[in-house]
């Protein structure tokens, strides 16, 4: 039994269990969930044990014919960033199921239904290596999250979940398209075959033909990103969506749109990429400050958290478009990072949602009194994400500068403005959340961790402390990767366009 | 001979369907419909279509129609009530029914200027073996296909069915 | 040699108080916390011991943090003679003012809380001096501004403590901002960020990246060592309990900015515009913030701005090239200023909490210990002749008259400013008649007053025990500038002119400074409300960027125009249903009249297509 | 030869009869008879595909025929029981009422 | 061409006066079968052994009073009568009683005539029977009347599927749809009959039962269960029309039986070929019956039968005569042989209804759909899987 084929295997059986069990008592979904997503994260673990770290390219290669014609091909393969997405995804699962035990009270077992079925999309998304099959898994992962704003969510949740699917579905439409013309084009919808025959230049786009496919491609994965001017989605859909559903979509969703432009958007199209990275970059850095400057007044948490994500993702994207090792390595690393800290933070505005039925800032003050080891554990997130040294955030945010500007130091100069701003609005609703007298409402409201929160929390925390002390035993699995992108993104294709950023210099002086 | 049987049953036909059309009372029209269908089966006949003139008979007339009737009685529906009103069904109905109905006709008139005659035994592959073979050779797998199409449908009447008796 | 030691013996007691601390009994708190930063300095002196004189740089790595690419981040503590002063005043200081803390603290919420902070804030300033390379360096600057954000907002329930907790935070990041910028600079040019290989390399680098380097770093420095423009977090620091104004906002934190900027002197002797930078910095700031301090009423905030401007003296000595001499005045002042919050904390810890030295007077009788420490410390702030002080400052201001003469001159007015209002402050407290509601000064506990002595000798004579020039000769460059008698003369001259006009102005004739401050009346406003930075940072930077993110970002750019797009072809798709209002009837014969509308028209184009033929 | 029937009168008389149904469909309000005029509908082109499987001489036609009734037949059912479930829970049978398709 | 159209005529009159008087006395045999099941002697007076009973009926029920109650959709509330009978007639069109004869040299068919989808044609002639009845249930604006239309409506529904998933299966055997094929497939001995030659013993048992629910009769006459319903769907209905429905109701009997006959009992074919003396049966059948009744005449039980037994017994042996004749024995003897198992039959219906009770409706139901409709289907398709085994 190939271990990928468990891995995904297992939240999908889940999610036929789920359906399977009584509604008449939620509990046993709650526990059936909890031990299905443990064991696919255990699963994942073994994964992780098995995987060659000294290689690059794709490993637990499952390639087994699905549709014949046209040939489509169930064929899933886990390379070194993928891999780390997949355990973000299972090592989630189970942390979203315990802080939805008693949030969710209503239709439980749908929930978990859609929770596990989510995991399966989204681990599938980062394992596909055939276009249709990963088009496929990416409508799969849209849908629950559908369902998750839509029916548990709050006031506003039927417009907040409408305008994420039409959003995405823009979006997405644009990929098939470009996807299906590319099996015209290739005649195959074969991750690898297409890249194969792109570096031997047996499939050659005109430049026009590629900048519309990439763009293409891109717009769809911007919008999950979400890049500054598609980003309207996500606040709404984060602060309606429940607690689960905010952590698994700002977690693990939005690096969906990450993965699939350092995935497929960079290696297919390279220099139409190299073309537009400058706009990209710059839309990517006005995201980091807008994003932050927009999070910085905003009444609600959610809502903040949701405009910090616009913020970090930016680093994101800035990081994969700089086109050096260094912004490619931080892309992921921030990637995981914003899934640890982002997620970290949207539980905890959960567990204090459950308490205090508010999102409202102005509801609160005074918690670090009430509960302080939740807020010692919001304080850690928060700094987490502002990107305190020794925490997690500040290896990917310093690597995807430091890329930066290797390739152009206005935009790190640019990009670090963020970093200022990060420190004043996470500080500023810290302060106005946990300091200050402490209200009666919240000194009845507000009971410290219990156990279950704790099992929640630390997991969290220690990854954030790990990951940010001992960023080697993530980097070198992704450095592998991300090397060989690069290294795809510079195959001289004929009518490759040469790069005239002083990124190339840089890198050749750094090597 | 045959011109008169066609003449008599399509004006039968005709005259049935505007009766369907015009009656106010549902179970009427169902009635005015069974002569249409009783009528079309014979010009089917007419065409060499014994087989579907029998199923026309059974499945229409007998089975379909029943159903209608039934409901009808069940509902024990009256004539239908003037409420509400369609302005475009008012408006635009006639002219484009006018339209439709010419269109059509010029199309036959037009394109079947002295078409084949029609006598009876003209066509004689309408026999029930020819059906059945053409059936379960060709056209197998729509064959089956309806089986599911109709497996659907019962599960969807009995369900909605139930959902009602609640 | 075991230097992981140093760092992780007070990152011990942090975490055993902090994760368990609000179980335990207030001597057990202290045990750790006060047991691990004296283990520390116990450690440090063994490691220093061993290590003989130190001729060279010793370094260890134990684990390499961030690997990508060409960039290779190890984590490296390395040990020089610099290095070693730093550990030395860090543990020493720290160690005397965590046991002055046992007193101070004794009544305080929050106990085990406060220690946990201090060892963390410990263990960060460790790292930031034992650090090998830049990000290292950089994990202790943000670790202690950490630390300085959570004790200024010790007292979290009021509101102006975590505002000023959050002013420094975010000023030092403005700061960090400039370091972070450095820092890509540098290894966008060695290729490395350790301290060896980027010092190797640098003076064949181009002078304007040298140069930009330098300045940036500076601005980093600016942050974290208060000084102009952002020196203003410093001031509002002091809400934080007094040992941290001692501890952090005087004794070490505030030096970081120096420390870095002599650790990096290769880079600044290669780019002297740069240095000019900083000594023109650092002799404005010590100037303004003298003049600033002179009009201050809260004692604490006398002593804030003084150790802004004696920070900027140690840039001047930075600037100057007299590195050793920045040094040297950061121990000596480390010394001084510690003993200064310390005893203002003592006063306000006798007075039970007030801060206001016009409330003061007469303490001199009351709490005699007090008084005689004070005493010495402002003697060696003042700059009076053969105290600690007085070898630094003089170090300094010789560097600077050997570089330009004119910082000498302001610098030499800016240390009989000094003199006057640490002396001001010394008599409005300790002199005159005690001007408080009736209440009780009791002399603090022997817990808090041992230090205060140690710390006392140590600013009288620990400019002669620790001879940091020399100490420091085989580090920095040779800037030999020969010992003349006459600027020294001079500069003393001004502390003592200093001193007799405070004595004079608020001992023989207390009307004098009213009349003064009634004559000069803008002139007083303007520096009794610090030249209105504050106000004018608010109203030029925080407003109109959190008005403008509210108003124009979110509400315009974000929900309205956006959104207002996005809605609007959700709306015209929307309307697309029907090409009248009429087909969205909701009426199903109209939709069949439609279709029927519909396929009548199909029927008729196909026929206008050919049917016809 | 005399006493034969032009192949188009079948089909003018499906036309006819479809436009009936059209009609039927369009003016009348009970949902019931708007369903039989949709099996009008289904016969006319019924008629249609039987007339043009004798003038092709194939049972194609026929068989067309045959999957329509087929359709019809589970469309009746499905539809029926629509339409009880409507009735139940309205009480009225007339379209114009069952206007809920309105925003 | 002018000739076919005089015979069909003739053939029409014929059948058509024969049908009147068979339904009419079928009545008659039904109530006496039954009251001798139900030891009386039944009707007795008018008439010789109440031989002119029907003839009285029909009577009373033409002199009846006809009257249409008010408040009744009058078209329908006449038409649905008219309609019973007219489909119940009709079905018996394509039915052949026997072989082709000679007949003052024309050469014709014991047949209205023959369809080649004989079977399809009965079928859906049979199918549009349910409107007679429900439309007078509902036309008749009155619920006892409305619910025994409902029920008849949906029983006849359920009921067609199993009827004709029991007919398809002898069909399949002999594999034509053309009633007179149909029998020549079941020529010979007995056991080239569907019933014994394919083992359709299921589906006939199915044909029955389901026939009787077709023809509402008991233990399935729901829609006129009167203890329930007051005679259900012809509550309202009085005279003539009333009597059109039970002659509706016995035509469809007949219908049913005959199909029987023709679909498992080998039609007019004898059990065993001529050549066995086969021709004979009807002979000596005749003969025993004139020489029983003769002899009851002799040594009556009753004073009346001296005069009227007599008489029977002399037609019985000129019948037996009759039977002796060749020239007529070709036609006869297919009829007799169809009569008789036709008859046979229809024993069975009314020996039925003296004897069970009815259902209930929800029984009835369940019994058409989760008994009788499976096995229809399972019976059919292991025919089916014989045929396809076999050939």
């Amino acid at each position: 039994m190939n271990l990928l084929l468990l891995v995904l295997a297992l939240p999908a059986a889940g999610f036929l269990i789920a359906l399977a069990l009584p509604r008449s008592s939620p509990a046993s979904s709650r526990y059936w969930a909890l031990a299905l997503s443990l064991a696919t994260f255990v699963g994942s673990l073994a994964l992780l044990g098995w995987f060659d770290r000294s290689l690059a390219g794709d490993q637990f290669t499952v390639n087994l014919p699905w549709i014949a014609s046209p040939e489509i091909r169930f064929h899933i393969a886990a390379d070194g960033v993928s891999l780390w997405l997949v355990l973000l995804s299972t090592f989630l699962t189970p942390i979203c199921v315990l802080i939805s035990w008693n949030h969710i009270q209503s239709r439980v077992k749908e929930f978990y239904a859609f929770l596990l079925l989510l995991e399966f999309g989204l681990v599938g998304v980062f394992l596909a290596q055939d276009l249709f099959l990963f088009y496929v898994f990416w409508e799969v992962s849209l849908v629950p999250m559908y369902f998750l704003i839509g029916i548990w969510g709050h006031e506003r949740r039927i417009y907040a979940a409408v305008k994420f699917f039409l959003y995405t579905m823009a979006g997405s439409v644009l990929m098939l398209a470009a996807i299906i013309y590319l099996y015209n084009r290739a005649g195959t919808f074969s991750y690898a075959a297409i890249l194969d025959q792109l570096a031997s230049g047996r499939l050659l786009f005109t430049p026009f033909e590629q900048m519309l496919l990439f763009l293409a491609f891109f717009v769809a994965f911007a919008i999950k990103v979400p890049l500054f001017p598609l980003h309207t989605w996500l606040p709404d859909a984060h602060v309606e969506a429940p607690t689960a559903g905010s952590v698994m979509l700002a977690s693990v969703m939005l690096k969906m749109g990450t993965f699939g432009i350092l995935h497929y958007a960079l290696p297919l199209f390279p220099s139409a990429a190299r073309r537009c990275a400058p706009w990209i970059a710059v839309l990517a850095i006005i995201g980091i400050i807008y994003g932050a400057l927009v999070a910085m007044v905003q009444p609600n948490m959610k809502k903040l958290v949701a405009y910090s994500s616009v913020s970090h993702l930016g680093f994101v994207v800035l990081g994969i478009f700089s086109f050096t090792q260094l912004g490619l390595d931080g892309a992921v690393y921030q990637m995981l990072n914003h899934g640890i800290t982002t997620g970290a933070l949207f539980a905890l505005v959960g567990l204090m949602y459950e308490r205090r039925h508010s999102l409202a800032i102005e509801d609160y003050g005074g918690v670090a009194t009430a509960a302080p080891w939740l807020s010692t554990a919001f304080l850690i997130a928060t700094l987490a994400s502002i990107g305190l040294p020794l925490l997690n955030n500040f290896v990917g945010e310093f690597l995807v500068l430091q890329g930066a500007a290797l390739a152009n130091f206005t935009w790190a100069a640019w990009a670090s403005l963020g970093v200022i701003l990060a420190a004043c609005y996470m500080l500023w609703m810290y302060q106005r959340v946990f300091y200050g007298e402490l209200t009666e409402k919240v000194r009845s409201h507000m009971p410290d961790l219990n156990l279950r929160e704790w099992a929640v929390v630390i997991p969290l925390i220690a990854m954030m402390v790990w990951m940010g002390v001992y960023s080697k035993s993530f980097l070198d699995p992704v450095g592998k990767t991300t090397a060989r992108v690069l290294e795809q993104t510079q195959v001289n294709v004929p009518y490759r366009v040469d790069l005239r950023m002083p990124a190339r210099t840089e890198v050749s002086r750094a090597r | 001979m045959d011109l008169i049987l066609f003449l008599v049953f399509a004006a039968i036909a005709v005259v049935a369907a505007i009766n369907v059309v015009v009656q106010r009372h549902p179970i009427s029209s169902a009635v005015s419909l069974i002569a249409v269908m009783g009528s079309l089966a014979v010009l089917y006949l007419l065409l060499g279509a014994e087989f579907i003139a029998a199923a026309q008979v059974i499945v229409y007339a007998g089975a379909i129609m029943v159903l209608f009737v039934f409901v009808i009685m069940l509902l024990n529906a009256g004539t239908e009530t003037r409420a509400g009103r369609s302005f475009i069904a008012s408006l635009l109905g006639v002219p484009v029914l006018v339209a439709l109905l010419a269109l059509l006709a010029f199309f036959t008139a037009r394109i079947y200027p002295r078409g084949t005659m029609v006598h009876f035994g003209g066509f004689r592959g309408g026999t029930a073996e020819a059906v059945g073979r053409a059936l379960f050779t060709t056209y197998l797998l729509p064959f089956e296909i309806t089986s599911i199409l109709i497996l659907i449908a019962i599960v969807g009447a009995i369900v909605l069915a139930r959902k009602e008796l609640e | 040699m075991q230097l992981w030691l140093i760092p992780a013996l007070p990152l011990a007691g942090f975490l055993i108080n902090g994760l368990f601390g609000r179980r335990f009994s207030k001597g057990l708190v202290n045990t750790f916390a006060i047991g691990s930063v004296v283990l520390a300095f116990l450690w440090v002196l063994k490691t220093l011991y061993s290590l003989g004189g130190l001729p060279a740089a010793y370094t260890e790595h134990y684990f390499t943090w961030i690997q990508s690419g060409a960039l290779t981040i190890d984590c490296d503590f390395s040990v020089d003679r610099l290095t070693a002063v730093m550990l030395l005043v860090v543990t020493g200081i720290g160690s005397l003012i965590h046991i002055y803390s046992i007193g101070y603290m004794a009544h305080e919420g929050g106990y085990y809380r406060f220690f946990a902070y201090l060892n963390l804030f410990m263990f960060f300033m460790l790292t930031l001096v034992l650090a090998a390379n830049y990000l290292v360096l950089f994990v202790g600057w943000e670790g202690v501004g950490l630390c300085s954000y959570l004790l200024i907002g010790f007292y979290f329930d009021k509101k102006f403590a975590t505002d000023a907790g959050n002013k420094a935070f975010i000023v030092n990041r403005i700061g960090d901002f400039g370091f972070s910028l450095a820092v890509f600079l540098i290894f966008r040019q060695f290729g490395s960020l350790d301290f060896a290989r980027v010092f190797a390399q640098a003076p064949g680098a181009p002078v304007g990246l040298l140069t930009l380097i330098g300045v940036l770093l500076m601005v980093g420095a600016c942050g974290k060592s208060a000084q102009i423009p952002l020196y203003v977090w410093l001031p509002d620091a002091m809400a934080g309990p007094t040992p941290v104004s001692a501890l952090i906002h005087a004794a070490t934190m505030v030096t970081a900015g120096v420390y870095m900027t002599a650790r990096s002197w290769v880079i600044y002797t290669h780019a002297p515009i740069a240095m000019d930078v900083i000594a023109y910095i650092g002799i404005a700031t010590a100037f303004v913030a003298a003049t600033i301090g002179l009009a201050q009423n809260d004692i604490k905030k006398v002593f804030a701005y003084s150790t802004v401007s004696q920070l900027g003296y140690m840039f001047v000595g930075v600037g100057c090239g007299a590195f050793s001499a920045g040094i040297y005045h950061l121990m000596t002042h480390a010394f001084f200023k510690a003993l200064l919050f310390l005893g203002a904390g003592a006063v306000i810890h006798s007075l039970s909490g007030e801060q206001d030295m016009r409330k003061m007077g007469g303490l001199g009788t009351r709490i005699p210990w007090t008084c005689g420490v004070m005493f010495c410390a402002s003697l060696a702030i003042a700059g009076f002749p053969f105290t600690s002080g007085f070898l630094s400052k003089d170090a300094i201001l010789l560097a600077a008259d050997h570089r330009a003469p004119w910082i000498y001159w302001v610098g030499v007015f800016t240390a009989g400013m000094t003199a006057f209002y640490v002396f001001r402050a010394f008599f409005m407290t300790f002199f005159g008649r005690y001007r408080g509601q009736e209440h009780h000064p009791h002399e603090s506990p022997p817990v808090m007053l041992v230090p205060l002595v140690i710390l006392a000798v140590l600013s009288l004579a620990g400019g002669y025990l620790f001879k940091i020039p020399d100490f420091l000769r085989a580090v920095f460059p040779p800037n030999e500038v020969p010992e003349e008698l006459g600027p020294m003369a001079v500069a003393s001259a001004a502390g003592l002119l200093g001193i007799a006009l405070a004595y004079l102005m608020y001992v023989l004739k207390p009307g004098i400074p009213d009349s003064i401050a009634s004559g000069a009346k803008g002139l007083y406003t303007l520096v009794y409300n610090k030249y209105f930075v504050d106000e004018i940072y608010d109203w030029v930077v925080v407003k109109p960027v959190v008005g403008g993110s509210r108003l124009v970002l979110w509400k315009g750019a974000d929900v309205g125009l956006i959104d207002g797009i996005v809605n609007g072809i959700g709306a015209r798709a929307k309307g697309i249903g029907g090409v009248l209002r009429l087909a969205q009837s909701g009426n199903a014969r109209s939709y069949a009249t439609w279709v029927a509308f519909g396929s009548v028209l199909v029927i008729f184009l196909m026929a206008l297509a050919g049917g016809l033929r | 030869m005399m006493g034969q029937v032009p192949l188009s009168w079948f089909l003018m008389l499906s036309a006819v009869l479809f436009s009936l149904g059209v009609a039927g469909f369009i003016f009348r309000r009970n949902i019931i008879t708007m369903f039989m005029s949709i099996e009008l509908i289904l016969n006319a082109v019924n008629l249609t595909f039987i007339t043009f499987a004798y003038q092709r001489q194939q049972v194609a036609g026929h068989l067309l025929a045959f999957f329509v009734m087929v359709v019809a037949a589970a469309e009746a059912a499905v539809g029926l029981a629509i339409i009880l479930t409507i009735f139940k829970n309205r009480g009225t049978l007339n379209i114009d009422e069952l206007n809920s398709m309105k925003n | 061409m002018d000739s076919f159209i005089v015979i069909s005529l003739i053939k029409i009159f014929v059948v058509f006066g024969a049908l009147m008087t068979i339904l009419a006395y079928l009545q008659w045999v039904e109530r006496k079968v039954i009251a001798h099941i139900q030891v009386r002697p039944g009707p007795y007076r008018v008439g010789p052994h109440g031989l002119l009973q029907p003839l009285a009926d029909v009577i009373k029920l033409i002199t009846k009073e006809d009257l249409v109650p008010p408040y009744v959709n009058k078209v329908l509330y006449l038409a649905a009568p008219f309609l019973a009978i007219t489909m119940a007639l009709l079905s018996i069109s394509v039915i052949p009683f026997g072989p082709a004869i000679q007949v003052a040299g024309y050469q014709t068919w014991m047949q209205l005539t023959d369809l080649n989808f004989g079977v399809l044609f009965i079928l859906g002639v049979s199918s549009m029977g349910v409107y007679g009845i429900a439309l007078a249930g509902w036309s008749s604006n009155n619920k006892y009347a409305l619910l025994g239309g409902l029920r008849s409506s949906a029983q006849m529904i359920s009921y067609e599927l199993p009827l004709s998933l029991a007919i398809a299966a002898p069909l399949l055997i002999s594999n034509t749809l053309s009633l007179r094929k149909l029998v020549d497939t079941q020529d010979g001995w007995l056991w080239n009959w569907n019933l014994f030659h394919g083992f359709q013993y299921v589906s006939f048992i199915i044909f029955i039962i389901a026939g009787f629910a077709e023809t509402n009769r008991v233990p399935f006459d729901l829609p006129e269960a009167e203890n329930e319903l007051v005679a259900g769907f012809h509550t309202e209905y009085s005279s003539m029309k009333f009597a059109s429905f039970f002659m509706a109701e016995y035509a469809n009997m007949i219908t049913v039986s005959c199909m029987a006959t023709l679909l498992f009992l080998g039609g007019w074919v004898a059990p065993w070929p001529a050549a066995y003396g086969s021709g004979y049966v009807p002979v000596v059948i005749f003969a025993a019956a004139g020489v029983i009744t003769i002899w009851r005449g002799l040594n009556p039980r009753r004073r009346r039968d001296r005069f009227t037994f007599p008489p029977f017994g002399v037609v019985f042996l000129i019948a037996a005569a009759v039977f002796l004749v060749p020239i007529v024995q070709s036609a006869l003897l297919p009829l007799f042989w169809f009569c008789a198992k036709t008859g046979a039959i229809l024993f069975l219906f009314i020996w039925i209804r003296g004897t069970l009770p009815r259902f209930r409706y929800d029984q009835l139901m369940r019994f058409a759909w989760k008994i009788l409709f499976p096995v229809a289907m399972l019976n059919l398709l292991a025919t089916g899987l014989v045929i396809a085994a076999f050939s």
